[in-house]
């Protein structure tokens, strides 16, 4: 975990509201897990305040990958860099996804909704790395929402896409697609990003289902370093439920351990 | 080479920048962004008897530059403290202060003589601020006989050096602060958080779990400065300033209005690396000045 | 049509966008901006019996997202006011009021008993909060019993209905608010600023003439906010809300936390129209939630 | 006085800290006086919270110039804007210089330290217009802080220059060269805007001489429309002294009105 305050933004890729930038940082780049994110300072003056976390979309040699969709201030304030420009990031930062060696030869799904598919393409490279057989479900409200599907494909990935107004793929909520192919297919994990009631009806399939995964889970951070307390979830752990950081003990964690709807509001 | 240390009488400090309580964790979140040694100090996040759950999420806000937090004092208690960290911190070549906090004032005292009984601990610090704790926002240091009542207790269970933390939610700052004095403080500290809220017309929810929370950041400087500058022509014990610095420059302000020493918070959430900045910014503004010992600057204000 | 109008009982307004006293000159300054009729209305600059010099300049500075301020309620007194500039502001189809100051207690009510002499003004509220006229920042505001002293004077002098202005550098806000409506208030109005100071690091002076002064603006919403909140459980009176409001939204969080009606301060200096955007911006948004009253929003919060 | 939300930043020209904009607003350029001001928002965001007052330069038809150095977090934002980007600005604000028919066929000195240089350009255009000679006095610490000289020699008015450094034109403080020249010339009037120090010694001159003049004062402004009492400056008129404010009763006051050194601190 390191500060790097001259990151360089290398290319900047945009579609509407969402945005892939490719940042040159050797050092978080060979420390780096998929699952862990960045914070990054979005403004010199102190609106806002605070640095904006961020996933890891993907890796590559000295280079960082983000995705990430305009959500309000900062994001939109990160969204105006310009290729050539240095950026203040550090990181890598939280606990990623764990890759058991149990999923060899085995189907994965991966869940991502809008925004939420940022950790899954770096993830789902390593799955297959290591033998498992990877599907990403990619899910938004329309096409527009899912403009990394012809990319993730290119990569080699599996892709099946949702739009909820049907304009691609299958017509309806990811979660009614994973359902769908649920009743064919028999994967041994699922890992998920994405909104809170999207990952609350994940849960419901998996205890169903007695699917095995892990969620990452997203919340306001203050430090992104376990200094504050501040983005702490209720977290079911040793028979005992206790508010855990996100930022530390998380983002990711496994689905059974997370505590519903004490985790919903905000 | 500029002198940056600071003598507070009864503990001397490298320099005068502190990491401020509840913003610093245990002092070793800190280790991977620089050599803690470095450091005039730092103050660990508030230790209750007991270990503490702490307030329901979402727990931050931030508002137009400062951050609303309701933490609600989340930690370990100080038995797993002087267990699992303190042999971690004990070692290091800076000031170790603790935070003590209460549910009642007995609980002072008591956190206060469990710790006594441990080494490398060169002061308490006394949480009697905290606006996250109990209904209504409301908190000892509101009131200069509870601030009397609690410190002298303190006071007669243990010979630590104490420093009292203020809270700015008073009319009248001196007052709390002449009733610590009087109890035997050693040193005061100020300013915590100002009591706070921010709402969510879409969800027309408190955005914080705990509806109100602590105000800190820049935004709440101006006020901290004269809160400071008010308690330095009041009591004759060092003041230990802090409230949104996030420079060196801020750090002088304080200074000038009669701190001995500062903490930062808010600033090493934004910047790890916060207070190593500012030191070496406090570094070169005294080599540009000319100054010997950065101490002079204490109560340097022109009025 | 959404109907913005709100009724405080004593008096009703057009919508709920108030501008605030201090910042809204005496209204005639925004003439060339707006049609003043377009206001909820508008509170003139604080006003003594006689003329007044003011402090010492400097007496603004910036802080980050706020404003420091020491006027002192420089001003041309309240005879000069009603020959002058009442006629001007009378036949306007919109509340006024006038901001009544005092050296002492009973100045208060001898202002108030001369304005009440003349036509034109809807209410009038007590300024008992001002930070910048007296030696420490300290005003009647700060205590329930001067508090209920002021107020009862001016209520038993005049009978037109008065708005008390409160400050929130006290310990205990709903205390003071509670005195206010014993002594028979018709309305409470919140906060006046927070007492505050900066320094200028390489002069080693306070950046203001007068030492310390009033922080407004942005910086200070998260605890107006607060301060409503509290208030409207303690007290029957409505609350008109203000501190920071530089938008609708911040309007709405004031009105949801239990404010009748607002005002609009700092904004009037960065856009002389903030109050007419304030105003469209409510009107948008109860229209884009199905609104038919704006005035459902007081006191709508979910805890 | 009016708002413009929409006042197009139509040419940038600069050299180093020294900026000069050319704006288009064609209700304010038909409304402006020589010495009035503008309030000019120079963020978005709440850092600086304030406008910030800046003099009118020059007018010409519906365009008007500002001149302007970097100061502070203010000035550095206003100097980053770009041709083509609307400018929000309001004005005109103040009174201005007072331009007196008795000034006809007479010399006039008009004296300008650095950016105090300024609103000196219009008035010395409608000084000539109204048949007056007038003089600019242009002083600063290098020629650096001259970058003006050659235009306003270029547009036909009479400049002397003086630098400390002796670097270009006279070495020496401004105030020494305008000693110097009364020492052969007899000006009717003299317009001074500049640092403190300069006005303190000009006005000196000024009473020494027996030469009557107007000084065009700066003050940390709140509102710049009257409104918030905030940049007042102790100002004798009437056999009083008071405080009037500098954004409506000025920025432009008699040099004999104005109370030393109480305005000095800040
Ligand atoms: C570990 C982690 C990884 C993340 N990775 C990505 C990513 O790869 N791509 C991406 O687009 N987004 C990601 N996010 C979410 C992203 O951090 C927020 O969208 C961003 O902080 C919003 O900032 P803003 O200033 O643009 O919006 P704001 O104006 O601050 O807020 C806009 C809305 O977003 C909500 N919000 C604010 N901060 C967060 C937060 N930290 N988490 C969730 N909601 C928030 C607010 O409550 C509000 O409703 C991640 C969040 C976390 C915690
Ligand atoms: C009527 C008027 C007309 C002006 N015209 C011009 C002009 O044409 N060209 C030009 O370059 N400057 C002009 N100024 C000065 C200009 O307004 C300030 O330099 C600017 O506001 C500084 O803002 P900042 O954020 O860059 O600096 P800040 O960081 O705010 O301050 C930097 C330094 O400048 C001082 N300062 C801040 N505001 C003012 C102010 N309003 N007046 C004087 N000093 C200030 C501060 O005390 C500080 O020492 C004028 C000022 C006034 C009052
Ligand atoms: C997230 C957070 C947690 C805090 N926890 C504590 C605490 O445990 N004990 C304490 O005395 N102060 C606590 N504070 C208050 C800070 O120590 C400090 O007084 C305050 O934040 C003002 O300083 P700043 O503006 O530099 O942050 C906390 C502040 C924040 C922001
Ligand atoms: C320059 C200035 C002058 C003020 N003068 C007065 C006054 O005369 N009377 C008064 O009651 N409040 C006065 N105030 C306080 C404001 O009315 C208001 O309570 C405060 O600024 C908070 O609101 P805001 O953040 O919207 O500005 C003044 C505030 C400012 C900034
Ligand atoms: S964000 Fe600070 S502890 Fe997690
Ligand atoms: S700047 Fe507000 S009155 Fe002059």
């Amino acid at each position: 975990m390191l500060i790097d305050r001259k990151a360089r933004l290398v290319e900047v890729e945009s579609w509407g509201d969402y945005f892939l930038f490719t940042i040159d940082s050797p050092e978080i780049a060979r420390q780096a897990q998929p699952g862990q994110f960045l914070m990054i300072k979005v403004s010199e003056t102190t609106q806002p305040l605070l640095r904006r976390p961020i996933s890891l979309h993907n890796v590559e040699h000295t280079r960082l990958q983000i995705f990430f969709q305009v959500a309000g201030q900062g994001t939109r304030l990160l969204s105006s860099k310009r290729p050539g420009q240095s950026l203040d990031i550090f990181g890598p930062l939280g606990r990623g996804f764990s890759l058991s060696s149990e999923l060899r030869n085995r189907e994965v799904f991966c869940v991502g909704g809008g925004r939420g598919l940022a950790p899954l393409h770096y993830l789902a490279g390593k799955l297959k790395a290591a033998g498992a057989r990877p599907i990403i479900f990619y899910g938004g409200r329309s096409e527009t929402d899912l403009p990394l599907k012809g990319r993730l494909k290119a990569s080699g990935l599996e892709v099946l896409v949702s739009t909820d107004d049907g304009s691609c793929g299958f017509r309806g909520l990811v979660t009614s697609l994973v359902e769908e192919k649920l009743k064919q297919r028999k994967p041994a994990f699922l890992y998920a990003c994405g909104p809170d009631p999207m990952l609350e009806k994940l849960a419901d399939i998996c205890r169903r289902e007695k699917l095995a995964g892990e969620f990452s889970l997203e919340s306001i951070m203050g430090c992104g370093f376990g200094a504050c307390w501040g983005c702490v979830k209720k977290i079911r752990r040793d028979g005992q439920e206790k508010y855990l950081k996100v930022c530390q003990d998380g983002p990711v964690f496994p689905i059974e351990e997370i505590v519903w709807p004490e985790n919903e509001h905000g | 080479m500029v002198d940056l240390s600071v003598d507070l009488g009864f503990l001397k400090l490298k320099n005068p920048v502190l990491g401020a309580s509840g913003t610093f964790g245990y002092g070793l979140e800190f280790k991977p962004f620089y050599d803690l040694e470095l450091l005039g100090g730092f103050v660990v996040k508030g230790l209750y008897l007991k270990p503490r759950e702490g307030n329901r999420p979402p727990r931050l806000v931030e508002t137009p530059a400062g951050l609303i937090n309701s933490i609600g004092l989340q930690g370990i208690g100080v038995e797993a403290f002087c267990r699992d960290i303190l042999p971690e911190l004990s070692g290091l070549k800076t000031a170790i202060i603790v935070n003590v906090c209460g549910e009642e004032e007995d609980e002072y005292a008591r956190v206060a003589e469990y710790l006594s009984r441990h080494q490398g601990i060169a002061a308490l610090e006394l949480n009697i601020s905290c606006p996250n704790v109990r209904e209504g926002g409301r908190c000892p240091a509101q009131s200069p006989e509870a601030t009397y009542r609690t410190v002298k207790k303190v006071k007669q269970a243990v010979s630590l050096p104490l420093i009292t933390k203020l809270s700015p939610n008073v009319t009248d700052i001196t007052a709390v602060a002449l009733a610590a004095e009087e109890a035997g403080t050693e040193a005061i500290s100020l300013i915590n958080t100002l009591l706070a809220m921010a709402i969510d017309p879409e969800t027309r929810q408190p955005k914080l779990g705990n509806v109100m929370g602590g105000l800190s950041g820049p935004a709440i400087k101006p006020i901290a400065l004269r809160m400071v500058f008010q308690v330095a022509r009041a009591v004759k014990v060092p003041l230990i300033g802090l409230g949104g610095i996030f420079s060196a420059e801020d750090v002088l302000e304080f200074m000038m209005a009669g701190a001995s020493a500062v903490q930062v918070g808010t600033a090493n959430f934004v910047d790890p690396d916060a207070c190593l900045n500012i030191i070496r910014g406090l570094e070169t503004w005294a080599e540009n000045h000319g100054l010997q010992n950065l101490s002079q600057v204490t109560g340097s204000l022109k009025v």
